[in-house]
């Protein structure tokens, strides 16, 4: 099969790459002048924002990832993914910068190794490498499940 | 597939509208049959209501929503089913069945 | 293309299913209703048809066993017996879930469904059922044939261009009529165009009909069923007697039609017959045939969700708009606005008004739920609705189907005592549990009461002490011992059983009543019984709040639970030892925002307090200062942020900015939860 | 579908001899219409003979009603002669229409 099965979106987050399956992605956007905080909650929710009428919450994906640099440059980015097509599980990823559009193959995931990083995703999809950059694909549901818990 | 379904649709609804038909055209149909007949015609055109546009049978539906409406309030003791009732509901039917051969016709064109 | 329409049949069936219950459950109270019965066959027979036709194999050849059961049925060859009832009910699951995955694909399932198949068949071996011979006593017609008056009526068929459109007959509709006795129609062809002008597929004519019959006004009705909507029908007695034919009618005719002005009762007034009216007709009495439009059509709810959001949003951008209008001083614009204002307000009333749907659809699972519990657990119980037809918005209602199952489970399981344990009381053996929905003011209220043991608030204090909810020593009403109930951890019997036990105890009831905005209580008395009360706003989507600021943040209380605002001095609540301070010589709790969101301390002169109010609750709340009323369209904070109880959801104001709703009722638990544990 | 219905014209002078035949019903009234609009133009008199009908509709009883006002407003004369079945002539008498049977109406 030469057919591409697989379109993911990449974002870099400090050094690394990391991508999630394009088809749940919504959105992308600038990060807003304002992200209302949401008090009492875990350091990584950074609030939510007005999009299109709707409220989105925001994580930020670097603390997630057990990044220390938390400081938002000109290619800082908000990905909406809509993981249920519901509005209900709509989540905003504040990454480092938003990168490109991979078109590939199930088949060509490995899986990922990780190396006890002190961030809090501990499952992903695999891994890809391409010319020799690794792309490690985020499980959405993983991420959920972090959050909601 | 599509035209599969819509030929068994017609197939058998007709053939459901006839069967009443038969029935409706006894001299006289006996009172305790009424209730069974009452919800016989309210499925079928309940059944028809609901399928047929999507089939393209609208004129169709059209009509058997007419009668799945009256037959709906005699069902609920809204409404007799009175001779006249009767007679009427037969010559919808007789309608309805031809508008089905009228629309069947068309769609097989 | 043919998911499409898949996924109507399955939508189609689903309504089937739900009325096969509805019928299954009447005819569980009486047995041999014919038209029950058949209403069950029509519905398996459906389920089967449509089964075939769609792919749904395994549903078309379970429903065909089930089809033959009630074809034997009706046809008196088999009776109708608890077993069957309990049976069918059983096959009405295993229907739903296979309208729900399709065909089966799991070897386990098909073997199952070969087992209940079987199960099925055994019934149709068992039929000799001399009991069934049920003495059709025919209601003999009343053979008292009485010389019955005939009285002449005037029947004025107005009919609509469209009506020849469905193949309709007029022409057969006068001749019905002349079936009815004697009769002369009249028949008005002046609207009849010019040939360069006539669309020969619409009707132009108008007929009126004198007939003289023994039969009702309604069965003269009858005649004109199917075209009602096409046409404008009266139909008027004006005679006690016939008087077709008299020269007098004659000469009325004739003279409208000459003039093509239609008669009027008021012509056939007896003494006035030879004085025809050449002015206008009188105005025609109205109606007569009520309009009988399609009373309601099938939306998809992903439809009406949309449109709520779209309507929400109209309201989101008409706010900006004002608060443009407000900033320029353009009369224009002005005027432009307050106009889009009201329309918008409407068009979301409206909106909202569609989004409700009656709690009735979903009382068949509890029923259902109440039977087979009770079946299973020997239990008599009658389950009493009131109010089922109320109506609540559709995304309440599906979210309070879970918390009232589980309030219904726990009344069997726990409330409602066996027969002889109720006897034993002198109670009468058979259980009620109630079910209650009505309005109060802006909101709904759902009791679920039952006469059972009630819950004992004494062993519910060693519980709760035991589990370390409570100190040993701490003074608690029976109201506070009750609400312990609801602490998560908490649960009234030490074994999980089977009904009551699914993971989901009062705790999680009360969350998800909170989800949408609701308020859970219980009332309840030992040996009496137990009631337990839930209040819903109306709609969840729009709120006239407060708008507060707190720290950064904007913050919208919900008016309807705000008693009074005050201005006070930090230093006042800075000193004060036990967070009361005093207002009017009185004392007054209050919650500081600030403390509770983790702000730092105010740095300001002045701050306010707005007293709140929850059901039998008070308190001052704090904040830094008060903006203004707004009336606000509150949106969910989604799944991610459920766990932040004060707040419920978040609204979006005119300049695009962000507040954030409180909920009231759970921000003054947060205190009280404080005051019981400390 | 087939054509049931028959129309034929005859001129001759300022007369013109309409004769319809067949199904005279809503799902041919159309073509009916067409081709009657298409012969009537300038006559003085319009003579119209329905016979042989195998059905009978309010459609055409309309058409009929239709030349008649087109002859009032034009100025021509209508004559008809409707002969039809039993059952089809108590249905048209029921329904009011009983006057296009009466000769030179």
């Amino acid at each position: 099969m030469t057919s591409q099965d697989l379109t993911l979106l990449s974002f870099k987050i400090g050094e690394d790459i990391f991508a999630v399956d394009a088809l749940q992605v919504n959105h992308i956007l600038e990060v807003p002048s304002t992200i209302t905080a949401v008090p009492n909650t875990p350091v990584f929710m950074l609030g939510i924002i007005n999009l299109h009428g709707n409220i989105v919450p925001v994580v930020d994906m670097r603390i997630l990832m057990g990044n220390e640099k938390t400081i938002n440059g000109a290619d800082t980015s908000i990905i909406v993914i809509n993981p249920n097509a519901e509005q209900e599980s709509r989540l905003g990823l504040l990454v480092d910068m938003v990168k490109e559009v991979i078109e590939t193959n199930q088949s060509e995931l490995t899986e990922t190794v990780t190396d006890g990083k002190k961030g809090l995703i501990d499952t992903f999809e695999g891994t890809l490498c391409i010319n020799e950059e690794f792309i490690h694909v985020i499980d959405i549901k993983n991420i959920m499940e972090v959050i909601e818990k | 597939m599509l035209a599969e379904i819509k030929k068994q649709f017609y197939e058998t609804t007709v053939k459901e509208l006839e069967d009443i038909n038969i029935k409706l055209s006894h001299e006289e149909v006996p009172v305790e049959d009424h209730p069974v007949l009452t919800e016989q015609i309210f499925t079928l055109t309940h059944q028809i209501s609901g399928t047929g546009p999507m089939l393209g049978f609208d004129g169709a539906s059209k009509l058997s929503r007419k009668l799945e409406r009256t037959f709906y309030d005699i069902r609920a003791g809204q409404r007799n089913l009175t001779p006249q009732l009767i007679w009427q509901t037969k010559r919808a039917i007789e309608v309805l069945i031809q508008t089905f051969v009228e629309e069947n016709s068309i769609q097989r064109q | 293309m043919i998911d499409k329409f898949k996924a109507k049949f399955v939508e189609e069936s689903m309504d089937n299913v739900h009325d096969l219950e509805e019928a299954l459950f009447l005819l569980e109270k009486d047995m041999n209703n014919k038209e029950l019965i058949e209403r069950i066959f029509r519905a398996m027979h459906s389920l089967k048809g449509g089964g075939a036709m769609f792919g749904f194999n395994h549903l078309s050849e379970f429903t065909h066993h089930l089809e033959t059961i009630f074809d034997w049925v009706r046809g008196n060859k088999l009776a109708v017996s608890t077993d069957l009832i309990s049976l069918t009910f059983s096959a009405i699951d295993h229907i739903n879930h296979l309208l729900k995955t399709g065909d089966l694909t799991n070897d386990e399932e098909i073997a199952d469904q070969k087992a209940f198949i079987q199960r099925v068949q055994a019934f149709l071996t068992l039929t000799d059922s001399p009991a069934q011979k049920a003495g059709m006593t025919s209601v003999e017609a009343s053979g008292a044939e009485a010389a019955i008056a005939t009285k002449t009526y005037l029947i004025s068929f107005i009919p609509q261009p469209e009506l020849l459109q469905n193949g309709t007959n007029p022409l057969y509709l006068m001749d019905d009529i002349h079936a009815l006795g004697q009769a002369v129609s009249i028949a008005y062809t002046h609207k009849v165009p010019s040939l360069d002008l006539i669309d020969n597929t619409s009707n132009y004519c108008i007929w009126q009909i004198l007939v003289n019959t023994a039969e009702s006004v309604n069965e003269i009705k009858d005649v004109f069923i199917f075209v009602e909507d096409e046409c404008e029908l009266h139909v008027d007695q004006i005679a006690e007697t016939n008087i077709i034919g008299k020269p007098e009618i004659n000469v009325l005719i004739e003279k409208a039609l000459q003039h093509n002005l239609l008669l009027t009762p008021d012509d056939f007034k007896s003494g006035d017959w030879n004085k025809v009216q050449t002015k206008e007709p009188e105005e025609k009495k109205k109606v007569v045939v009520k309009e009988h439009k399609i009373s309601s059509i099938r939306v998809t709810s992903h439809k009406i969700d949309e449109l709520v959001t779209l309507v929400s949003e109209l309201v989101t951008i008409q706010a900006q708009l004002s608060l443009y209008a407000e900033n320029h001083d353009d009369p224009v614009i002005g005027a432009l606005t307050e106009n889009i204002q009201k329309l918008s307000r409407q068009l979301r009333e409206n909106a909202f008004d569609i989004s409700l749907i009656p709690l009735q659809s979903e009382l068949m699972r509890f029923q259902r739920l109440v039977r087979d519990l009770s079946k299973e657990q020997n239990k008599d119980i009658d389950f009493v609705i009131e109010g089922g037809d109320l109506e609540l918005d559709k995304n309440i209602i599906e979210n309070l189907t879970d918390p009232l199952l589980h309030i219904l489970r726990n009344s069997i399981d726990h409330g409602i005592e066996l027969p002889e344990e109720r006897i034993a009381k002198g109670k009468s053996p058979k259980g009620t549990i109630l079910f209650k929905a009505f309005h109060s003011g802006a909101n709904v209220i759902v009791e679920i009461s039952d006469d059972g043991k009630g819950m004992d608030t004494e062993y519910i204090r060693q519980k709760a002490i035991s589990k370390g909810i409570i100190e040993a020593d701490a003074v608690l009403n029976e109201k506070e011992i009750l609400e312990l109930l609801f602490v998560s951890g908490f649960s009234t019997r030490d074994t999980v059983s089977d009904v009551s036990g699914r993971g989901v105890g009062m705790d999680v009831v009360r969350r998800k009543i909170a989800n949408i905005r609701g308020e859970v209580t219980i009332e309840s008395q030992v040996g009496k019984g137990t009631l337990i009360s839930i209040r819903l706003p109306l709609t969840l989507s729009i709120i006239d709040g407060l708008l507060v600021k707190v720290a950064d943040n904007q913050y919208v209380i919900p008016i309807s639970s705000i008693d009074k605002i005050y201005a006070l001095d930090p230093a006042q609540i800075k000193q004060s030892f036990n967070n009361v301070v005093i207002i009017d010589k009185e004392q007054v709790p209050f919650i500081d925002l600030r403390k509770v969101f983790n702000e730092p301390q105010h740095q300001t002169d002045i701050v306010q307090m707005v007293m709140v109010k929850s059901e039998d609750k008070k308190s001052g709340v704090i904040v830094d200062n008060v903006v203004g009323e707004y009336q606000t369209v509150v949106k969910p904070l989604g799944r991610y942020l459920k766990k932040q109880e004060i707040i419920s959801g978040a609204s979006i104001m005119g300049d695009g900015t962000i507040s954030m709703v409180i909920d009231t009722s759970r921000l003054l638990q947060s205190r009280k939860n404080i005051k019981v544990t400390g | 579908m087939a054509e049931n219905f028959n129309i034929d014209y005859k001129k001759n002078n300022h007369e013109l001899d309409i004769t319809f035949t067949g199904q005279l019903t809503i799902n041919t009234i159309k073509k009916v219409t067409e081709s009657v609009k298409s012969q009537i133009t300038d006559q003085s008199v319009v003579n119209i003979t329905v016979k042989d009908v195998d059905n009978i509709d309010l459609t055409f009883i309309q058409l009929l009603h239709s030349i008649k006002h087109s002859g009032k407003k034009k100025g021509f004369a209508v004559n008809l002669s409707m002969t039809l079945p039993e059952d089809l002539e108590s249905l048209i008498v029921n329904a009011g229409f009983g006057n296009l049977l009466k000769q030179n109406n």
